[in-house]
């Protein structure tokens, strides 16, 4: 017999009917679908080993100790060890990828035009550093950086001279602090949380005020006056006037927070009239102690005081160098402007992205960022004991970045070789406290374990904590007065940004309204007809820092007369005006 | 020059003049090819839809169009089924017209969906619970029976039927009709049903919620309904539009008043099951999910306003003129109701998919609002113009309306008589 | 039979936003396209703010994180769903959303009275270097599916298979936690097992505060809520027009 | 979908759901293929003409398609059920045998002065067949058909040997614009083409010999009186204006005196093509 084409065909034809009747081809079909999921373009995430790290967030100086989930090297979660962290401690290991991220910067030049500013320095001129979060060890070594520069001054915004203590309080009058927002370490915070009555005075309805038992909306700017007139250091009808509270209210208060102690009052930077405040209401020693530190090396103590910004005689800093890696209180650059001599001063800011004062500086070098730092952290404003804290770094610090504090001390031909080890077997010698280990939680008494383990566990994520001080000598009772401000139409009261915060915040910013984003104000419904504009109108904000476009939120939570601003840290609160556009 | 084409003895615009008129139209098209193809390589976020609306303008059109289809079935069904033959003088201009309606439906779906090369998952994992699947499996195969419904029509066409076996084919095929259109009724029926419980099954939404038959909400049924009862009052629309566009004389009246009292008595039916529905569902069904009704229309602009003009203007009204014989008969009132029972038909499916999305559910919710970008019009006109052409084609070149000739033959014949009475009164 | 479930304390949550984060970081949700709003975005789980409609001084607020409520009952986005890509697992009681089986017809998010279902509006993308961040245990999806929260599956997987290598059948509850509770710090939310009437959470769904939303749905959600404010209470009820004002914020 | 997809379980609700999904695709595939099928048996059974006649006549007006005996009067109106085969037509039969034709009164072959002679069978396509003395048939246009095609432009006979059938196709013919087929008003085989010059077209040999089916002797007048009627309606409606109003003899070359007549249509109308 031949086959003929006809024949083969047929058997194709019988072939491929008969492949139907077989579940072969109907997985391959169903495997397509798999397939499809593979878009082109969609990253792959990496496979690895997973480790647990730990090492403390240095975000802010409240420094929350953080277990980090890593694949092989690399942070893919973050949590906290004791409770949970803030939403920008969760995402801080995006930090580095940030899209304004700093890489690259002239540091030979800026270096070889700090030295020749620093050569050419007039009798009166000064070589300053400004160090956003003192009480660290590389705040000591600028200090003694600066101690061996002629003129050398280290600027750092004021320290509240106090620490509160939480557990013990039973009343707390927080005075626009943003207490369970970020003030102190949340740990902390709502641990404590339930067992004070919290009352929050604040112009506006702040998450704290949302949160608090008692929430006294009064007006800008009258936080002062309601802690004299609490005190007694003011007639109460016109705090009761300053504050727009009624006199009752504020007797009630007063009252409440003398029955009800141990009574704790806070405000953003424990000033003088609180703590005097607090004195007076007997919580010296129960709710606020002074504010401790951990012991340093003695031959430290020669280095320079810290000084105050307003310390500063105007037009006298010629070389300012600004550690802004490790970020804490921004002072506004105005004041900073008003220091510095008029023929051209040199300014190196030291950041991770330009966004700070890398506007005004001649050269902004490239600093670590989160997870790449290494640095310790000071006492939080809710330690009540000294303890020593390392940020070590997760991932390893691309090139081209500079570390300030090394900066610093070549241009103070300072020898400073690991500081922080110093300082380590300074606290070690010092044989007091005990080495908590967050790995296994134990905790061990620092006699116990030797030098270099204690400097390793404090590399593998521990802390160190010493004996609470005695509170010893309170300081005296002397208020200063209020200042009496005129208040303006329209108060602009900021509501913090970060400088740079993980791309993920988009989620609270921008796919919702959870924060106020930073092209947003919010305002009160009344002001805001005042203004002429209606919710999800655009408008321009003029402020202090300028002018720019936002869209209005109304918000019924907000003090009439005052407009929420979404704004960089070192915003002042003060005039503002709304146009519609 | 295209004369070969063109139904001998039928009388067609000049090529030119039809060309000019399709041109617009192809400009549209390709407008809205352009911004469909926007949104199929960039993804949706072309559109102004969101995770809050997430149906637009896009199901509003794929769910009046199809309403607006259904004359095809239940022509075919009248004409098939129940024997109706005074309706051949319309069928084929209602297939086109259901043709024209589902593919274009299908094709706004598949620019709609975020992963359109996904679509035969439907068929390989459906899930039968869902009234999607059902819409989908029934567009789908209605769309294909459509196609071949249309075929005898496009074989008819005077040059292709030179050709033996189209010839051929379309004489076995059109003896054969019968069944496709049992077929098209039962899955049309099914298609309007479903499109009907897609909202009426959302227990989500108490707004369109329904209780109803087994698994069918009440709105399966009252979908059915409207869009039986708007199909013929559609294809009135749409024949004396033709006419008045060709200035031709294309069916008998009567075939038109036949197809308004059908569509008259079924808007009447509807409107009363329509009323029924509404009652329950503000006395029982909305309450028992915690919803007391008036608050749907306390958002403004959605109004009660919304539901008297679907019940009364746009549903008892037209119902009663499409009733009477003697309104009936005049073309102006005819082609009125029909056009206020199409836009009834809009109406409720406006209602279904925009109010129902509009409206909050959760106590901290916005009442939301929502405009349609140009890409999402673009598609939307570009459905409209695909009509318009396919329409203008099959007008041209098939034989949309058979007793087109026999009535132009019918006036010359009226004219003549005139003139042999003048003869004969001179 | 395992019905996970949560509580939430809404008198606790200061709307701080760590679970939004967290819950994007566990699950490879990509930062926002600067083109998207709080309407298209994807948040899987997303605090609203809320306020007793008072006028200042008087006005208070509350927040309140809504996530996929877990129905149990006649789960609205399952029944609808053309393709099969939602299944209610019977073992955990977790509605499962499989993104690779989704066609994005967005059904099943008009089907959602929690509005808790994201659509992929756009190609997910990171700044350059930040997918190296990306949690190894979740799959990325693609422009064009739904997605949702499914109390982060990539972890009960991961207990799973450590459960496994133990030995044991059973989960150890400590070691299956979703990253929001993980991650909340003032403790508002809790998660566990509601059949076990041990458990906190089961606890704190009997207590006379809590509440659901919606529940007069009968969809049978597995979030509990709790206040002891009488005007936050009324949030699970349905919208009443006037009666609250819009929350403009959150 | 299918029990091996994943995801798939049994249940009434897949049962019911993709049984009516299956069922109705098998409907709608058997229905085409069936129609397909039976088309390829028409093909090979070369019934196309008799196809393309029955499809030509569904179309034609009701008015065109009456019955013969409307006619002549013994129907008020009947529409032909046969696609004018009287031959499968029992009516026609019946009627034939109780009253045969009524004998023709005037032997004159001239109607409206066209000639008709009476030794002829006339088909309503305007074909006469005559039987010849040695058994075959001529074809041929008669006087009117003639007069409407006057001198054709074109024609394209079929080739000694061939078949025409009753109803189908005999030839075509092109005047001006209009390309019209003519039917055949027999069945047989061409044995001789002849022309418009010769007075007949095709010389057939019948088989079977059968001519039921076309009219003659008395039926003719009052079928030309009606065919005039047409023709003068339809030259009326292609706008010639009023026309043998008063049934005047048509000239001998009809389309030369309308150049303006859509000639098609009236060619169409007259020869029963669609």
């Amino acid at each position: 017999m031949t086959t003929t084409r006809r024949d083969l065909l047929r058997f194709a034809g019988g072939a491929a009917f008969g492949a139907f009747l077989t579940p072969a081809p109907w997985r391959l079909i169903t495997d397509t679908a798999l397939w499809s999921e593979n878009w082109p373009g969609i990253p792959r995430p990496a496979r690895g080993e997973i480790r647990t790290k730990f090492t403390h967030c240095s975000l802010c100086p409240a420094g929350c100790a953080v277990r980090a989930r890593c694949v092989g090297q690399q942070p893919v979660a973050l949590a906290g060890v004791f409770g949970g962290l803030c939403p920008f401690g969760v995402t801080a290991h995006h930090l580095p990828y940030h899209p304004a991220r700093l890489r690259q910067g002239p540091v030979k030049e800026a270096a070889a035009a700090v030295a020749a500013a620093i050569a050419k320095c007039g009798p009166r001129e000064r070589v300053a550093v400004l160090d956003l979060r003192p009480g660290r060890t590389a705040s000591w070594t600028y200090r003694r950086a600066m101690a061996g520069v002629r003129n050398g001054t280290y600027i750092a915004p004021a320290q509240p001279p106090v620490s509160v203590n939480l557990a013990n309080a039973r009343t707390v009058l927080s005075l626009g602090a943003p207490l369970l927002d970020g003030w102190c370490s949340p740990a902390n915070a709502f641990a404590a949380r339930d067992r004070f009555r919290l009352i929050q005075a604040e112009p506006v309805e702040s998450r704290t005020a949302s949160l608090a038992d008692t929430w006294l909306p009064i007006r800008t700017g009258s936080e002062q006056a309601l802690a004299l007139s609490l005190a007694g250091a003011l007639d109460t009808r016109d705090a009761a006037e300053r504050t727009g509270l009624a006199e009752r209210q504020i007797v009630d208060l007063a009252r409440e927070l003398k029955e009800n102690g141990p009574a704790l009052v806070i405000d953003c930077r424990m000033s003088q009239n609180v703590v005097a405040l607090n004195v007076d209401l007997g919580s010296w020693g129960r709710t606020i102690v002074p504010r401790p530190e951990a012991p340093v090396p003695a031959a430290w103590k020669t280095a320079a005081p810290p000084a105050e910004l307003a310390a500063v005689p105007d037009g006298s800093i010629r070389v300012l160098l600004i550690d802004e890696s490790a970020p804490g209180e921004y002072l506004p650059w105005n004041e900073i402007q008003k220091k510095l001599v008029s023929g051209n001063p040199l300014v190196v800011a030291f950041a991770c992205s330009r966004e700070g004062y890398g506007q005004h500086a001649q050269f902004v070098l490239p600093a670590a960022a989160f997870p790449e730092v290494t640095d310790d952290l000071p006492a939080a404003v809710d330690a009540v004991a000294p303890g020593f804290r390392l940020a070590t770094p997760l991932i390893p610090a691309p090139d081209g970045l500079v570390n300030p504090v090394d900066f610093v001390a070549g241009v103070a031909g300072l020898a400073a070789p690991d500081a922080l080890r110093q300082r380590a077997d300074a606290i070690h010698a010092s044989g007091k406290g005990k080495l908590v280990t967050y790995a296994d939680g134990k905790s061990a008494a620092v006699k116990e374990v030797k030098a270099d383990e204690f400097w390793k566990a404090l590399n593998a994520g521990a802390c160190w904590t010493g004996d609470a001080a005695q509170p010893g000598r309170a300081p005296g009772r002397d208020f200063s007065p209020a200042a009496e401000a005129a208040v303006p139409a329209l108060t602009a009261v900021a509501a913090e940004l970060a400088i740079a915060d993980s791309p993920l915040m988009s989620k609270v910013y921008q796919e919702s309204n959870l924060r106020l984003g930073p092209d947003r104000v919010a305002m009160h419904p009344r002001s805001a007809r005042e203004c002429g504009v209606e919710d999800g109108a655009k408008a321009t904000l003029e402020t202090s820092a300028g002018q720019r476009r936002v869209e209005v939120m109304i918000d019924s939570g907000i003090c009439p007369g005052v407009v929420l601003v979404a704004a960089r840290p070192g915003f002042e609160p003060g005039q503002a005006k709304v146009v519609r556009i | 020059m295209d004369k070969e084409f063109i139904t001998r003895g039928v009388k067609r615009c000049s090529t030119r003049q039809f060309v000019l008129w399709i041109l617009p139209w192809f400009a549209l098209l390709a407008f809205g090819l352009f911004s469909a193809g926007l949104c199929l390589v960039k993804g949706l976020n072309q559109t102004n839809m969101d995770n809050r609306f997430a149906f637009g303008l896009w199901i509003f059109l794929d769910l009046t169009v199809i309403a607006l289809g259904a004359g095809a079935f239940f022509t075919g069904f009248l004409l098939y089924i129940l024997k109706l033959h005074e309706l051949r003088a319309v069928i084929n201009s209602a297939v086109v017209i259901g043709l024209v309606c589902y593919s274009g439906a299908v094709a706004v779906l598949a620019v709609g969906v975020g992963q359109p090369l996904r679509f035969w998952f439907t068929f390989w994992y459906p899930n039968v619970h869902s009234m999607l699947t059902e819409v989908t499996f029934c567009i789908t195969c209605y769309l294909t029976v459509l196609m071949i419904e249309y075929l005898p029509v496009v074989l008819k066409n005077r040059k292709l039927r030179q050709v033996p076996s189209f010839l051929v084919f379309e004489f076995e095929l059109h003896k054969l009709i019968y069944v496709l259109a049992g077929v098209g009724t039962f899955l049309s029926f099914f298609h309007q049903g479903s499109l009907g419980g897609l909202y009426g099954v959302l227990r989500g939404r108490p707004f369109a919620f329904r209780e109803g038959l087994a698994i069918w909400p009440s709105t399966f049924f009252l979908f059915i309904l409207s869009a039986a009862a708007v199909g013929p009052s559609f294809i009135v629309l749409t024949t004396w539009l033709a006419e008045k566009i060709s200035r031709k004389k294309l069916v008998r009246p009567q075939v038109l008043q036949l197809l308004g009292r059908i569509s008259g008595l079924l808007l009447a039916f509807y409107v009363l099951a329509k009323t029924v529905d509404t009652l329950v569902w503000i006395n029982r069904t909305s309450p028992d999910s915690g919803f007391p009704a008036v608050q749907y229309y306390s958002w403004k602009p959605f109004g009660t306003w919304i539901l008297f003009a679907e019940i009364v203007v746009f549903g008892l009204i037209p119902a009663m003129i499409l009733l009477a014989p003697r309104l009936r008969a005049r073309s102006g009132w005819l082609v009125s109701a029909a056009a206020l029972a199409c836009c009834g038909v809009g109406l409720n499916r406006f209602v279904q998919t925009v109010q129902t999305l509009a409206l909050p559910t959760l106590s901290f919710d916005k009442f939301l609002s929502y405009y349609p970008s140009w890409q999402e019009v673009g598609t939307f006109l570009a459905v409209v113009a695909f009509g318009v052409l396919v329409y203008s084609f099959s007008f041209r070149y098939f034989q949309l309306f058979p007793e087109e000739r026999e009535l132009q033959m019918e006036v010359v014949q009226e004219q003549e008589k005139e003139q042999l009475e003048m003869a004969g009164r001179f | 039979m395992k019905r996970y479930g949560m509580s939430i304390d809404v008198d606790r949550c200061n709307g701080c936003g760590a679970c939004m984060v967290a819950c994007a970081v566990e699950n490879n949700i990509p930062p926002a396209h600067q083109g998207a709003n709080d309407r298209k975005g994807i948040t899987w789980i997303r605090v609203y703010r809320v306020d007793n409609g008072e006028d200042f001084p008087d006005r208070r607020s509350a927040f309140v994180p809504v996530l996929c409520q877990q129905c149990g009952e006649h789960t609205p986005c399952a029944s609808v769903c053309p393709q099969q890509a939602v299944d209610v697992d019977p073992a955990t009681g977790i509605v499962g959303q499989m993104p690779e089986r989704c066609l994005g017809c967005r059904y099943c998010m008009a089907a959602c009275p929690y509005h808790a279902r994201y659509f992929n509006w756009w190609d997910p993308a990171w700044p350059a270097g930040m997918e190296k961040t990306l949690n190894p245990d979740v799959a990325l999806r693609m422009r064009g599916v739904v997605e949702k929260c499914n109390f982060c599956h990539g972890r009960w997987h991961a207990a799973k298979q450590r459960a496994a290598a133990a030995g044991k059948k059973d989960i150890d509850p400590a070691d299956y936690v979703p990253a929001c509770v993980d991650a909340c710090p003032t403790g508002a939310i809790r998660f566990g097992d509601l059949n076990d009437s041990a458990t906190a959470v089961a606890e704190d769904a009997r207590k006379p505060e809590s509440f659901r939303l919606l529940e007069k749905l009968h969809t049978d959600p597995k979030i509990y809520y709790r206040s002891k404010k009488d005007w936050v209470k009324e949030i699970a009820s349905a919208p009443r027009p006037g009666a609250r004002k819009e929350s403009l914020r959150g | 979908m299918f029990p091996w997809n994943y995801g798939f379980h049994w249940s009434a609700g897949s049962f019911i759901f993709l049984g009516a999904f299956y069922t109705v695709l098998t409907v709608v595939a058997t229905t085409v293929i069936s129609a397909a099928l039976r088309s390829r048996r028409d093909m090979r059974r070369e019934q196309v003409d008799s196809i393309r006649w029955h499809s030509d006549f569904h179309d034609l007006p009701a008015r065109d398609r009456v019955c013969r005996h409307v006619l002549t009067g013994e129907f008020q109106s009947r529409e032909c059920p046969h696609a004018f085969d009287c031959r499968e037509c029992s009516t026609h039969n019946k009627l034939i045998e109780k009253c045969p034709l009524a004998p023709v009164t005037d032997r004159d072959d001239e109607i409206f002065g066209m000639s008709f002679p009476l030794d002829r069978f006339y088909h309503r396509g305007h074909t006469w067949a005559h039987l010849e003395p040695d058994g075959t048939m001529t074809v041929g246009l008669d006087d009117l058909g003639r007069r409407l095609l006057g001198v054709p432009d074109e024609i394209d006979l079929p080739q000694p040997g061939d078949r025409v059938h009753a109803n189908g196709t005999a030839f075509r013919v092109r005047k001006r614009e209009a390309r019209v087929r003519v039917l055949s008003p027999v069945d047989g085989e061409v044995v001789e083409t002849g022309g418009a010059d010769r007075g007949w077209y095709l010389r057939v040999r019948p088989d079977p010999l059968d001519v039921r089916h076309l009219l003659r002797g008395s039926e003719v007048r009052p079928w030309l009186l009606r065919e005039m009627e047409r023709l003068q309606l339809s030259l009326a409606e292609e706008g010639a204006g009023a026309t043998l109003a008063d049934g005047g003899v048509p000239v001998a070359d009809i389309a030369a005196s309308y150049p303006d007549a859509d000639w098609d249509a009236v060619c169409g109308e007259m020869f029963l093509e669609a």
